[in-house]
Formats: structure tokens, C-alpha cells, sequence
């Protein structure tokens, strides 16, 4: 079945006239996804890459039957987009936009809660299901289908795993990027629950970074659950206090460290690689088991 | 972006909240006059950096000249690597009682939380759980007077006193909502004379949204040359005291990226985060700064995804074009566009790796060769 | 309470929304001068019901004379039992084409709900569903741009017209939220030389929420001296044309009061809710208001929840003492406290009843007894 | 099991130091009501007929295990109370308050949805399930504990309908007043499903009144129910347009007149009684068959 992005996905791109919309409409559809609207207010009635552009997300959902929506839009109107699509009846919200202001993605989050719907991100690459579909800005060529989901909270690195994975031939159920923002929809321990009880899902794997506690609280989850986890944190040599890109990365107060998430992860039963290519080998040992 | 204890107090006042009479100064020649006004007060650094009490940041004088003295010395401190950069001269207020007090964004939840204690003064982490109170706020529905009412109650304060800490409460989230801030703090929240004042105040505001904040903040952190540089490209950009320089796109892989640099035995000097999309002029600025640092071997480590491997690939050959590259370039290119980008410099006759471990083994082993340091 | 046209527009044009110049006048004298000024244009009556154009209400002149003549007729109009109380003179502008847009309160699904029709300046209960948008607000949220969009689409407008409707979708939910109303309406909304302006408005306010109304609004909704009195004493009062007073607690029991009159073949003359809790000094007041009406009959029906039944033994006797009752007087006496208030009555001498049934039957006799009319 | 007030309900009383939250109190207790804590901001520590006083809702929840509210609040502050015990984790409110701004209103429904809270009210004399508990402000002299179940939207003269009932020998299961202003929570059509779900509850009566739809969508529901429905409508000789005490009652548009609410409950196969007294003759001729 695989998780958030399924056979019955159909997508609908906020911003899909600007220039990131565009390019990644193009990629999702070379992809197989199905994109079946976008929106762009004042738009309406004219095409990109074949797909109806309509002026409202409402109109895009009524004519197309769009339940997923991806968003490509700049930051200061992400929240708006975000809740046009809930209202809309959207009930997945990809939002890649980076920089939405934090108080904007509470709203989203709390909207999101009341209306039901699964938010990814912000500042996300999006999620993929191999030979499904893919909802993000991914490159097309890295993934495989297979047994492994994969969650992720920075896009290059979780690239970088998958790619480890599919060379050593474990091909991935559904890889999800969380964002890098502070508050952001799915948190870790969310899709590590929703793999575990995915059919098609058999080992996960745990892309984490130093700062936050995300790490710390999918330990609790992954006590509870029977597939093999492997986790690979990035950030053991970072200095303490410097800014790694992302407001996520942030050490503070002696929490969040790289010791303090690979403990609390090892002590859960997760497997622990020191470096990107022991991934795929200790995934493959844990699955033989 | 933090605030300056005095911008924050200067927000606090307008806002409503009681904080003590006091005024900031740049450099000592204004600060001379006041002092002479006042007679007596506290010397506080302004500095974005906590702890700067232990540090000796904050003073007591009880005579001018004694201020005088304090004023000249803290202006030319250092606290944690920050220097000092104005002082603020408040009166001394009489202190009954110190509490905590602030609104942050619990990104567990998802909400703003406030968090309070009867134990202020003190750092907020080393107050045992069951002496912090953490109510969550409804972002839809914001701080209300019952909000008050359970805060007040925590913090042991009733009649006028809780009336006073609803209505300050109240305030406080209307700047954590006005200002767009992921952090409020008053810490210690002072019982003076039958009055709550704010004895201290800490800000960070989201600089994503900073063209919601009123008026024009200043830009508050210093920043290097080589970080100004950096962020005029539109990268970010890290010192740290290697000697290998890095750059790669995206933070965790950068971050990945140094700790395989320190598994192999070499270390970074600096790293260069060129984030999702940047193209081949900035890239090709980015690495000119990076060469400008003199780094033994610089390991530029791109896993394509928005950014494409013909764009670096282009940024690369462009700088090499323009000036002599006398240190090592250690490439590693995959993902979008790989097939291009590896053709570009092969035909330049650059060597590019796709395996991440061996570019990394690579780099190191070059930047050991180099020299000893 | 309804406001009138002139008024909505005064709210309206605060708050950026484009109306047709215009002026008020309350009498003739006052409108002389200005209509020599505008030469031509709209004279309106103004009035809080509706269908005042096809009335004759709304008229059209070319010159002062005219005017003049159109506006000494329509202050002189009463329309649907409603005297005209003021006129308004606007300039007549081209209309392009008439929308409909409104903002109301829909109880059943417990939002503020936009409806937005092409066909503007009919009647919108008469526009068939399919051509009306109900567009739900989520009150936590209000109405954002998107709801703009969605709108414009519906009504055909894009490019500038479209991003007016938007600003316009806006600034109207703004005095919604201000006014606290529970309708606003501007019908027509017209496009005249590419601007959208609202050439009439109407507009409901939430009379509980009167103390968040911006500025004093004055009362608009003329009330009989009868009226005026039960406002002052604390209950609400109507006056029918039948012959039987009706004094009950409570909105449904008093309407099934007045529908069991009518059951049995009387006809009420008039009726007073006492609601809830009201006391015997406001009872005694409420039943000497109804012995002035002077009908036939009085029926007290009383259902004793907060309203205490020894309050309201306690409000007759009263009465009884002060002044000479010669109307009959059918009390009907249950629940709380119940066997004081009936023991009272009887130890005065008073009769009561405890089944509704026969309370109205022998008030209906009564009235009957007491004439033909 | 009755419906909404249940042998589980523990219950809060705000604003139960005013005149009106002692007094009911009091009558609740008489009763036999499980009122376990009162909030009073500032009393907290007093105690009002026995019942300990809280400064908040949280804190008597927490001590009390309070579940269920009742609202004797002005008006302007209800919002605030009504907010306050839903964040509290409050799950049944009844708002008593009169005149609850509209605004006010919407807010306070919007969030119940949102947090999964039955609301009953604004403007209502609240709910009783005889014999177990009352979380109102009704009589309690005139109730029994029976089969019929009673939902009104006025007050008085669901009392007068009880009593005529209680004197036929028919008690009641539960009594719910809905409330009298324009936007309530519970609505006639919602409390007539749970009683058509109620074990306790073999038929339902309906006292409406003209003005709104509440009683014509409710016939939608009625038409899918197998308990016998006798419904009761004041107004028939209303006036038009004339308020008649509340603002549910303005007849405007034609829609909401006696007649269209008895034609749509006749419709859907309830019973009408002409008159009050009828209530319970016809409830026990549909009761025997």
C-alpha cells in the first residue's frame, strides 16, 4: 500500500505557473504521478504541461477530484495557500516552501488538526512511493520500489541514503521528508508508526539530525515495533551553537545532542551507522534475520 | 534573530508591561552625564549571549563616579566571545520576590506554550519539572484571561497581583504575536513595591517573517567578513579551525559531510551550506570565497536534487577559468544532471568522484599531504 | 437591530468599500441646498424594511425642482407601516451591471456564510440555488484572499475587478467582525466605469454584542410608548389586535398561551414575555401596564422555573392593593414555589388556576362575558 | 443509559459564587446532581453550599475530575469560560447565559468542534435525565424518571409538556433544552438521533416553535427513526414579524412558519398534537401499538 502517497493519490500544484511549480510538475509527471490540477488565481481556464489550471483550489477539487496538494508558493502566502486547500477539502498538504514564518505554520498545524488533514512539512522535499508517485522535488532517478520506508528530516542526506540503499539493491516502500523548520506537520515518530504498520513496509530507516528532540521521542515508537529500524544522524562533529543551514540544527541546552539521540535510539533496539553506506548493510542483516 | 535586553524592555513599554525607568548608551562620553543624573543604578551589558551576570556584565554603583568606573569597564568586555557592545543604566528597583515567566514555540506541540515559575532568577533549566507550569496556547485562539487566571495561580499570586499578572500575560503574547517571536522571556518577573516589572527581558524573533515585524528592527548579530560575504551570495557559511573546506548542498548532508571528514581523520575548517537551487554564479562565488580562506583541500560534495550537477559543474570551470587554483579540489557530483556535469569536467580534465567515501578519503588524504597543519 | 442604508454607507466607505456620493437629510429645509447644488440625481427613502423601491421609495431626478418635489413626497411616505424617517441623496451612477454580495450568519451550520450571486438587484430569495454561491467561513480564520478568488470566479470578475472584489470581500467581513453583524448585505453591488461600488447596503447588528460596536450607534428601531415603558420595566411586550392581555414566562409558553386563546376562540390583545427570573417589583409593574391597555381580560400564565410562582402572588397583591383592578384577572400558577404563591392568592381571596386548559378557557369566557368586542 | 447526562457526569459549575450559580447549585445537589466543583477566579480555597471553589477549570478537572460544565456567566465573559473549559478538557458544556454575543457564539462552536465537545445552548435551561442527574435550571419537582425523551427549544414550555407528561404517568429519559438564541450547539435534529440510539429512550417528543428550520431538518431524521415522534409547535398564531421574545422566533421569508413545520414532521411521520395536554395521549397511543 505504502503510506501518504498511494494509487489513489491525485495532486493538485499550488503555484504550478511559477517557475519551481513548473519544473516540478514536469519531473512528478515524468514520474507517473498523477497531476490532475493546479492553481494559479487569474490563471484560470489556461494549461501547464497539459495539466487545467484553475483559479481556486476549490474548483480544481470539485472538477478533477484533487486530494493531495503540493505547494510551491513564496513564504508570506504559504499559510493562505495552506488553508485554502483544507477548506478546499484537501486532506494531504505538501508544503516545499521554505522560510514560512513560524507563527503562519502554527496556524497551519492547528487548522490541519481540526480539519483532519496530514500536513508535510514546511521546507520539505516531499514523499515518494517508488512506482506509485512522487510529491515533491526528489530526483526521479534515485529510488527503487521495495521494503524499505524511509523518513527523513534533510533532503540531500536522506538522497544520499537512498541511493546507498539502492545500489546495495533494497529498493523503498515510501521515503518521507519531514521539512527542516521547526514546526513542521508529520513529526518523526508519526511515520515511523504509519511504516510499521504499513504491508509493504519491512525495515525503516531513521534519517535524523542533531537539535530538537524528534530522535529522542521516535525512540519511545520504536521500542513498541517488530520491523528492524536503522538510523543515521548527521551532526556528531557539528560545533555546539553554530547555525547548520536550518533552524533545526540548532544545540542548545545540552539536548538534542548526537550522543543523546543515538542512545536513546540504541537503547529502543535501532540499529546505529556511523556513516551513510552501513545503512544498506545493516538494513540487509536485519532483514535476513 | 535575539533582541537586546533593552529593545526588548523598549517593546515591554510599549506594550503596557512595567519595566524599570533605565536608558541605554553606546559609548561611555553619553553614558557620563546620566550617570551623574542618577547617582545610583545598575550597569547592565547588552550583549544577545546568556550568563553575562556570572561574567561580571552586571554591576551596582551607588555613586557616580563608582558608575563611571563600572560603565568604562563593561563597555570593553568580552562575554563569551561577544563583545560588549552598549550598556544600560537602569535604577535599581527593590526586589520581593522573583518569578519566571515566558511564551516559546513548543515545536512538539505546535503551539505557543507559557511557561512560568515561582523560581525566577535563576536558569529556567535547573528548575525541577514539578516547579514549572507549561500551558499550551490555542494559535486560533491566543492568550484569553483564564490563561491569566491558571498562571496566576501557579505563580502563588492573587488580588491585585494575579489581576496584574492576567493583564501582563495578556501583553506579553500580544508582542509574541506582534513581533512574530519563537521566544518571549521575562526572567526574573520582579515583585516590587506591590508591582510586577519585568527585570530582564529576552526576545528571538523569526526572521522569516520579519516583514511582519513593526517598525525596523536592527539587524542585531555580528557576522564575520567571510559570514557577510557569505550571505551576500545567499549561502550560509561556517568557521571552524581545520583545514579542510567544504561545500555541499543541504544542511544534514553538510553536516554528514564533516562528521565522514573527522571519521577519516581530517578536519574542516569551514563549510559552506549551498542549500537547495543555488546556480552556477553563485556557486562559482561561493567557491572563490571558500579558495579566498586558503584551505589545505577544499571537498565540494553535491548530491543533485533542485541543484544540478551540470551547475556546479559550470560554477567549477568557470573559477578555474578566472584564477589559478593552487589548492587541491576534491569533487563529488550525483544526482540531476550527473551524466552532464561529470562530461563538463571531464573534458576540462577534472576528476570527479561519484562514490562519497572515496572522495572523502581522497580529501583528507590531500589536505594531510599538504602540510602538517 | 437594523441599520439604515445611509448609515451601512457611512460604515462602508470607513472601511475602504467604494458607495455612491450621497448625503443625508432629515428634513426638507436641509435638503434644499444641496439639491440646488447636485442639480440631478437619486432621492431615498430610508427605511429599515425592505421593498421600499417598488413602494415608490427610491426616485430618480433631473433637476432641483424636481428633487425637491420627489423629496418633500417620500419623507411624507410611510412604507409597510414604517415612517419614512430620513432621505438619502446620491449621485446616479451608470451601472454596468448588478451583483449580489452578502455576509450572514448561518445557524445551521454555525458560520458566517458569504453569498454571492450574478444576479444582483432582485430579490436573492427569488434567484434560483444553482446561481447562488454559499460560500462557509471558518470564524477562527475569516475570509483570506482565496474566499476572494473563489467569489470573483463565481461572479465573473477577473483581472482588477477580481482583485476589487477580493479587497472589497475582505474589508466587508471587517465590519462584519466590528459591528459584530449578523447580516450584511450590499445588493445591488454594481460595476460602474470598472469599479465595483455598493449602491445599496443593509445590515444587521447583534444587539448583545452593542457594547463592542465601534462608536455609539444610535437606536433605529422605533418602538410605542408601550413598548418603550415594558423596555424600561425589563420585558418584552407586543401589542395585538384581539381582547384578552396575556402575561407569561418564557417565548414558547407565551406563543402557546396566545395559540390556545385562539384554540378556544378568544383573541389576544396583547402579550408581555416576563422571561426569565423576573421579579414581583418588575411582575407588579409589567401587570400594571397591562390593566392600562384596558382589555377585557387578563391571562397570568405562569410556569415557575427562575420565575418564582410566590414572586408573582407577591407582584398581584401588590397591584391588587395600589389600585383598583376592574379587567378579570385568570391566574395560572405551577412549579417552583407553586404552594406559597397559591396559598397567597387564596388568603387574599384571589382564585388560581393549575391547569392551563381550564386558565384559558375561562379567560376566553371572560373576555367574552366583558362585551362583543 | 439516558443521553448526554449519564450516571458518569461529575460536574462544574463557573461562576457558581454569583447569585444564580449558588442558588442552582443548590438545586442541583437537592437533585442529586454530582456537581464536585465550582470555579470562581479569585475564591479559589471557598467552598459554596459544600462544594469546593476553584480559581480555574483546569485545576478542579484536575482535582475533581470534572467532565461536564454549566455556564451561570455573563454574557461578555462567556466565550472566555466556554474557551476555557473546553482547553481544560471540559466535554459536555451547558451554557445557561442569555444574550451570548452571536460572534461569540460561532467562536465557542467552532473550537467544540475542533476539540470534540458537545455544546448545549447558549440561552438554554439545560439538561435533565431524571432520577440520575440535571445539569440545568429546571424545576425539579416535575420530572420522572421514564421513557419518553424530550428535546425542546423553549424552556417553559417544555416544562409545561413534562409536566403533562409526568401527570399521564409517562417519564422521561433525558430532557435537553437546546437554547433559544440563533446559533446554539446541540441541534433538534443531533439530540433526536441519540435518543433514537438511547436503550432507555421509546419515544420522543419535540417542542419547537415557529421561526428557523431546526424542526424541518429535523424531519429528515425523524423519517429514518423507528421510535414514535409526537411533536408539539408553539407560534401557530404568532403575528408575523414580530419578535416574539427571542430572536429564534422572527418568522421571515415565508420559511419557518407553523404550518411548513408541521407539514415536514407530519411528512416524515410524526405525530402532532394540537395542543399541549394532547402530548401525552398521543404518546401512549403510539407507545401501546
Amino acid at each position: 500500500m505504502a503510506i501518504i502517497i498511494t494509487e489513489e493519490t491525485r495532486i493538485v500544484v499550488q503555484g504550478i505557473t511559477g517557475n519551481q511549480g513548473r519544473f516540478h510538475t514536469g519531473k512528478m509527471l515524468e514520474y507517473g504521478s498523477k497531476v490532475v490540477a493546479g492553481v494559479s488565481p487569474g490563471k484560470g481556464g489556461t494549461e501547464v504541461l497539459g495539466v487545467p489550471v484553475f483559479n481556486t483550489v476549490q474548483e480544481a477539487v470539485k472538477i478533477t477530484g484533487a486530494n493531495t496538494s503540493i505547494l510551491f508558493i513564496p513564504a508570506p502566502f504559504v499559510l493562505d495557500a495552506a488553508l485554502e486547500a483544507m477548506e478546499a477539502g484537501i486532506k494531504t498538504i505538501v508544503i516545499i516552501s521554505e522560510h514560512v514564518p513560524l507563527h503562519d505554520a502554527l496556524k497551519i498545524m492547528r487548522v490541519a488538526q481540526a480539519y483532519g488533514v496530514t500536513v508535510v512539512g514546511p521546507n520539505t522535499f516531499g514523499v515518494i512511493s517508488p512506482g506509485i508517485a512522487k510529491v515533491g522535488i526528489m530526483p526521479n532517478t534515485i529510488y527503487q520500489k521495495g521494503p524499505v520506508g524511509i523518513v527523513a528530516r534533510s533532503g540531500t542526506l536522506s538522497y544520499q541514503i537512498a541511493y546507498e540503499l539502492t545500489r546495495a539493491g533494497l529498493g523503498q516502500s515510501t521515503v518521507v521528508g519531514l521539512g527542516g523548520d521547526r514546526v513542521v506537520g508529520l513529526s518523526l515518530a508519526e511515520v515511523i508508526l504509519s511504516l510499521a504498520r504499513d504491508d509493504e513496509t519491512q525495515g525503516i530507516v531513521v534519517v535524523g539530525e542533531i537539535g530538537g528532540t524528534a530522535e529522542e521521542e521516535a525512540a519511545e515508537v520504536i521500542r513498541h515495533i517488530n520491523k528492524p529500524v536503522v538510523a543515521f544522524i548527521a551532526g556528531k562533529t557539528a560545533p555546539p551553537g553554530k547555525r547548520m543551514g536550518h533552524a533545526g540544527a540548532i544545540i542548545e541546552r545540552g539536548r538534542g545532542t548526537y550522543q543523546s539521540k543515538i542512545d536513546a535510539l540504541w537503547n529502543a533496539g535501532a540499529l546505529i551507522a556511523e556513516v551513510p553506506w552501513e545503512v544498506p548493510v545493516l538494513m540487509k542483516s536485519a532483514l535476513v534475520k | 534573530m535575539k533582541l537586546f535586553e533593552y529593545q526588548v524592555k523598549k517593546i515591554m513599554r510599549e506594550f503596557g508591561i512595567l519595566v524599570p525607568q533605565g536608558e541605554v548608551f553606546f559609548d561611555l562620553e553619553q553614558a557620563k552625564n546620566h550617570l551623574e543624573k542618577v547617582g545610583e543604578g545598575v550597569v547592565k551589558a547588552q550583549v544577545l549571549t546568556g550568563g553575562r551576570g556570572k561574567a561580571g556584565g552586571v554591576k551596582i554603583f551607588s555613586n557616580p563616579a563608582e558608575g563611571f568606573k563600572l560603565a568604562e569597564a563593561i563597555l570593553k568586555m568580552t562575554i563569551k566571545g561577544e563583545r560588549v557592545r552598549a550598556i544600560l543604566i537602569e535604577e535599581k528597583i527593590p526586589i520581593e520576590q522573583e518569578l519566571y515567566l515566558s511564551i516559546f514555540v513548543d515545536g512538539r506541540i505546535k503551539k505557543p506554550v507559557i511557561i512560568a515559575s515561582k523560581a525566577g532568577g535563576v536558569d529556567i533549566e535547573d528548575v525541577p519539572e514539578e516547579e514549572i507550569l507549561k500551558l499550551p496556547v490555542d494559535p486560533l485562539i491566543g492568550v484569553r484571561n483564564y490563561h491569566g487566571n491558571i498562571v496566576a495561580q501557579k505563580l502563588g499570586l492573587s488580588g491585585d497581583l494575579g489581576k496584574q499578572l492576567t493583564a501582563l500575560l495578556i501583553n506579553l503574547y500580544r508582542i509574541f504575536e506582534t513581533y512574530q517571536a519563537e521566544l518571549v522571556e521575562i526572567n526574573p518577573l520582579v515583585i516590587s513595591r506591590e508591582k510586577l516589572i519585568a527585570a530582564d527581558g529576552k526576545m528571538t524573533v523569526d526572521d522569516d517573517a520579519r516583514f511582519r515585524w513593526p517598525g525596523d528592527l536592527p539587524f542585531n548579530e555580528e557576522k564575520t567578513p567571510l559570514e557577510k560575504r557569505a550571505e551576500e551570495i545567499g549561502v550560509s557559511f561556517v568557521e571552524l579551525d581545520g583545514n579542510i573546506a567544504v561545500m555541499a548542498n543541504g544542511a544534514g548532508i553538510t553536516m554528514a559531510t564533516l562528521d565522514l571528514i573527522a571519521y577519516f581523520g581530517g578536519r574542516p575548517k569551514n563549510f559552506m551550506d549551498a542549500g537547495g537551487g543555488a546556480n552556477a554564479e553563485q556557486m562559482a562565488k561561493a567557491l572563490d570565497l571558500l579558495i579566498s580562506t586558503n584551505p589545505r583541500a577544499i571537498l565540494i560534495n553535491i548530491f543533485g536534487g533542485i541543484t544540478r550537477c551540470d551547475e556546479v559543474a559550470k560554477a567549477y570551470l568557470t573559477v578555474k577559468q578566472q584564477r589559478e587554483i593552487t589548492v587541491p579540489v576534491v569533487i563529488r557530483l550525483v544526482g540531476t544532471n550527473e551524466d552532464i556535469g561529470v562530461k563538463m569536467l571531464q573534458e576540462a580534465g577534472v576528476e570527479s568522484f561519484s562514490s562519497l567515501r572515496e572522495a572523502v578519503i581522497k580529501a583528507v588524504e590531500l589536505a594531510r599531504v599538504g602540510g602538517d597543519n
